[in-house]
């Protein structure tokens, strides 16, 4: 990770919040912040505040949405009605759908599903207050959430955005970039498995320009990554350099399968 | 059949040791849990109120905007109080409209409000029946432990103690938006309290498992004054007239109590 | 019920119908006017107009919202669209929500649920017009119904609400009272088993006023009992003394277990 | 299985008693049940009709209000018919959003009404494209035996005929409630007569028990000068054209009969 | 069919299109339209543009609304949201429901539905283009369909509307003379079972205009007919004088039980 | 589970022939099936287009119309993309509101064609915060094989392209309509491709066989210039950036072919 010199190349441009190019927002997170849960974390990214609750593996109800040889994440994004200025009504609408389904794609490919037939994973997102990123921020949430369920992991999942404004390419845009600027591509990675598994984006790049925004992201959701880490560490002591993905520990809080340190540098 | 022999040992349980004057959780009878209520956190709400009572825990958020007053109060503004159960809170909420229990509680919170005048909304008028101020109380609960009318009564005040207001003038017949903010002035400070009825004993604050196993319970809402504002029976029991009236003591001799708490960050 | 003396003292001061502070709105009940049901009953009480129609006990669908030990009762509320002023949507508002749920409560305490496994009792309110205190109306119609469709009763249920109005605690509010008044109280009552069922309240009062209130309606209560049985004396040539709640005889039509006179007149 | 034993068992009774020119309650199969109108019996509606045509038993409620025309009829009132199939009605009827039967309820009623232009919408109108009176004309059944077409439209006609609506003017571009009321003047007096067949008979004015095993139903409605202004047929057969015709005679013969009961009070 | 002197008569009289009072706008139908469903057919009937598609016989979902001793058919029509002007919520409307009830009647009479116990058939019609007559189009549409999955039928239903317009009696009414005229009556026939399936009527006319209108529907409904069996004879290279209808013979792709020329004449 | 089977061995099957560079239908691994685009077919839409992908079939509809603008856009125009899932389009289609795929898909081509800017909001108010062009895109799916997505997007620029919005004027603070018609301008054309991860191959113009057993898919739209506009990944896996850039490469390519089509009869 050497972005220091990058960065100081651009010293002059700056940023809205006063942030460098390839700079996050400020990110804390907690874990077991709703006590019924299996599994919680809160989130603050920026100023966005997000709880994450998990619920499972669970009996799936209704029973015909459960799947004989595995199990079902089901994620459900939920903005509370004063999370947004104006309020917001209570009832979902078609972007949480969508957002759902794209979360729960991005989070799917680190479980083990297949360990669950007939069940559900339940993972529950509240956005308590809404600062732009708040998919990428809910996934990162989640991601800790599961792991604090004591579901076994292949990896965790980093989530953060890239995207254009004001011609640059920069990171993790707040609410006013994300409006203000010419695009923005949401990504969520498996730093051990270096796999990329949510992708959006909207508005006008060059194709040199998206793949530029995708490797930005992905920088990005390794030092989200460590901030997870540290997060679960803070709770649990933790267990870094632990179980594979092959082996099967689930009495394990979290299996985090640490693949040779080269692959994990891209 | 078998919940239901759980639900009686429980409830067998809990009244035995209410019986010796204590609680299962070692409270008194007529003792609140530890109650915490932090003001002013949400940006995008004109008030807000994080209430922690025991477990439980309440989100309110305050937003106003302005919009059509009803057609019976053509110069009144609009107060609406709704309640969100997420799926978060406890292992059996599931995500859907409001059910009964989250519509009782958004209901009694409201009447306690309303009855008390805690806002004047002939005040809250723009133009005569076309546009008014509507004030939005919006009761999110993220952990379920038992007392959320208490919690989200006192939460509700304090978020609206603390909120302050966008500013709406009237310039040529058309509502415009000010760049001021102003405090609400409000008429009482109405408090609810809750007493549950466990067989012959009368206990305040019920937690999850007290809820779970009680014949009845009264909300009575008090305000500063002593005033009684709202009662809410609820439970499959009846109340003797001396029953009712204890319970009103307990009322009015707690909600000083809540109301300090609630009044703290004013 | 040596109320004739109290209200002499009271003279000059007069409600708008001309009724004394503690006199009720003329009541008539007629039993069996729906001939599909098990049980029914039509009550007038002022200017209301109201059926209550009850199905039951019978096979609870969904199966899931049944109970193995216990039968439940399942009171809905339900206003015609042209039973107000301006008509209203027939779709059921979060106010029928709320009267559903404490009228069950309030006529819960009267039945033997638990003789009644896995059943429902349904209890229809079909308001034809309202005018005032519907949900009082309602319970009473409502317990003549159920004693119309033969289910054992510990006792009958008298509703009735009293207010404050004018600086005066009066009786049976009717719809201009209740909209002009500073509050209204409604009760429900056993008389036999000397037990408050239904217990609401909102507007402002003091604690002296609000159990004045509670007295004056119980009082009323126990007029409006009288009516209620006469009303099924017409129909049943009834039986009176009857047999007593412990003992089991669901064959009996009715089942009026009368304790000594003496325990009624409180 | 067994119910449709029963059914089946049920229609050969009632076929074999039909054959003998006789019906099940001894009517002859033309002959209609006692029909009684009420009509003005409510004092929240702008006109009101109780019906009882056997047991079966429905209030008509008509409401007058204020609102927006349809967009391709500026300058025309609006007329809506709504049925509502309450629970108490039958054992069978459950609560919720209208089912098809109760949607073809109101829509005949409405289509003769509509029809044959009762009503004369182009005088209904306050200011073109804005403000229009509605007149709602709500079917409320409490009972159900048979035959709600007629019944219900009896009734339409009955409320309609003795209605009485508010006055609006239009002051400087906005409309004023007066204090005057009238009647509404009506084009044509409809009456819907449903014939139904059973096997090869035609019989009119069906129970309940000879609804559930007709095999074919025409509801012809005509106006006072034998003008024909809406037909429904409905069932699993087909009518031969003679069959049609005998219907339409047959209705044509027993309107005149039905609009005497339902003007009756005009 | 001895029309053409008849329509001599009336040669100056003419309608906004040009056809003669009891000539079809142009018909043209197809079948296998959509390669999924086990039927499908899609027909121009004037400038109506509509699909229909038949799933079936196949398990009924939900079981509930199974016959335990026949199949059910149940149509559903829904316009597409651009099919008509303004565009059209793509929410069903009560029209719809009406409609897809008395299709379902309409075609029932040609199916042996008692062959398909616990069974259902699906139609499906889309409206794609309306143009005044879209019942009668899609049950022209669905009958072909039906024939083109291979079900079995007594005869195909063929469907055509007459009504009145400026004083005359006129055949298949375009959307233009729908809206401007008198009435309107869609007729559904079975050609060979000399049955009328479909009636329904709205507006005002004499029995005798109502008579000859129903009359003249039928005649258009055998010439709609004849376009139909050219329709599936250009796939099937059909098969006119086939099994009658007592014979079971599932096997056949259509089941055509013709009678006598004579009887079908008239 | 017998299902599951089933879809295991398909699933191997066509990965089988994918793996010889192959598909099950004979086409290249980018190859698309035939694309036909018909337009301007329909005379109550101001724009249509109607599309076979193979067989996949989606009519698209564009409807103007008038409305408010979205409180946050006052001076722009509302362009919403619906997508309806007709149940004549696949066996397991059901009728009912639009479930997570037809949300995901309107969602999908409504972020290309408005991250694309392709019509320019801004030209399309008539008043400002108060009455606005509305352009409806409905995308209606006659039969399901795969890839609707990339058909309906084709599909919606060419109804875009070929369509003909009426034109409204405002004459004193009133909209009126004129009898003229515009095109519309249109800024680019954005295309959409998907490309379909099976194993580790790239595919694109999925069936609906492959879309069943996919392991991830890629949706990419790019604007005739090159620019990307909007990308969704979808599918319970990840990709490698390398597998990102390929698909990116791969809709770069095709986008043109699919363009050329889509527009032929601009």
């Amino acid at each position: 990770m050497s972005k220091t010199k990058k960065k100081s190349s651009r010293k002059k441009w700056t940023r809205v919040d006063g942030r460098k190019v390839d700079e996050l927002r400020p990110i804390t997170i907690e874990t077991g912040v709703i006590p019924n849960a299996d599994g919680s974390a809160y989130i603050e990214m920026g100023r966005n505040k997000i709880v994450a609750g998990v619920y499972g593996p669970r009996e799936m109800h209704p029973k015909r949405l459960s799947k004989p040889n595995r199990g079902v994440l089901r994620c459900r994004y939920h903005m509370a009605s004063f999370s947004v200025d104006p309020r917001r009504s209570p009832a979902p609408s078609r972007r949480d759908s969508e957002i759902s389904m794209v979360m729960t794609d991005a989070i799917a490919p680190a479980l083990f599903l297949e360990r669950y037939p007939r069940s559900v994973i339940d993972v529950y997102i509240e956005i308590i207050q809404a600062d732009g990123g708040t998919r990428c921020a809910s996934i990162n949430a989640a991601a800790v959430a599961l792991a604090d369920a004591g579901i076994p992991m292949k990896d965790l999942v980093a989530s953060c955005a890239a995207g254009k404004y004001d011609k640059k390419i920069i990171l993790d845009l707040g609410d006013y970039e994300d409006k203000q600027g010419d695009s923005d591509v949401p990504i969520a990675y498996l730093p051990k498995l270096n796999e990329v598994t949510l992708l959006q984006m909207e508005g006008k790049m060059t194709q040199k320009e998206t793949e530029k925004a995708i490797e930005m992201a992905i920088e990005g959701c390794k030092q989200v990554y460590e901030i997870q880490k540290e997060a679960l560490k803070k709770k649990y002591g933790m267990v870094d350099e632990a179980a594979t993905a092959e082996e099967e520990t689930p009495e394990e809080p979290i299996e985090e399968e640490q693949k040779p340190e080269e692959e994990n540098k891209k | 059949m078998s919940n239901n022999i759980v639900s009686r040992l429980k409830r067998k349980k809990i009244q035995e040791v209410i019986a010796t004057g204590k609680r299962m959780d070692g409270r008194e009878l007529l003792e609140f849990r530890e109650l915490e209520i932090k003001t002013n956190f949400l940006a995008k709400a004109e008030g807000s109120a994080e209430v922690r009572l025991g477990k439980s825990h309440v989100i309110v958020g305050v937003k106003a905007g302005v919009g059509h007053p009803f057609d019976d109060t053509p110069d009144k503004g609009v107060m609406m109080v709704s309640s969100e159960f997420t799926p978060v809170a406890h292992p059996t909420w599931e995500p859907g409209p409001p059910n009964e229990a989250s519509i009782e509680l958004a209901r009694v919170v409201d009447r306690g409000i309303r009855a008390a005048e805690v806002i004047d909304m002939s005040k809250m008028c723009l133009i005569s029946g076309e546009k008014v101020y509507l004030i939005f109380v919006d009761l999110y609960v993220l952990n379920y432990d038992g007392n959320l009318i208490d919690a989200c009564s006192a939460g509700a005040m304090a978020a609206l103690n603390t909120a302050e207001i966008p500013v709406y003038k009237v310039t040529k017949g058309k509502v415009e938006l000010t760049d001021k903010t102003k405090k609400l002035k409000l008429g009482a400070q109405p408090i609810a309290i809750t007493v549950v009825k466990i067989g012959n004993d009368l206990i305040v604050d019920p937690s999850a498992d007290e809820e779970e196993v009680l014949d009845g319970r009264i909300t009575i809402t008090v305000d500063e004054k002593g005033t009684i504002n709202a009662i809410q029976k609820r439970g499959a029991v009846g109340f003797t007239v001396d029953e009712i009236k204890k319970c009103i003591n307990i009322a009015k001799e707690k909600t000083a109590e809540i109301r300090a708490i609630a009044l703290a960050s004013k």
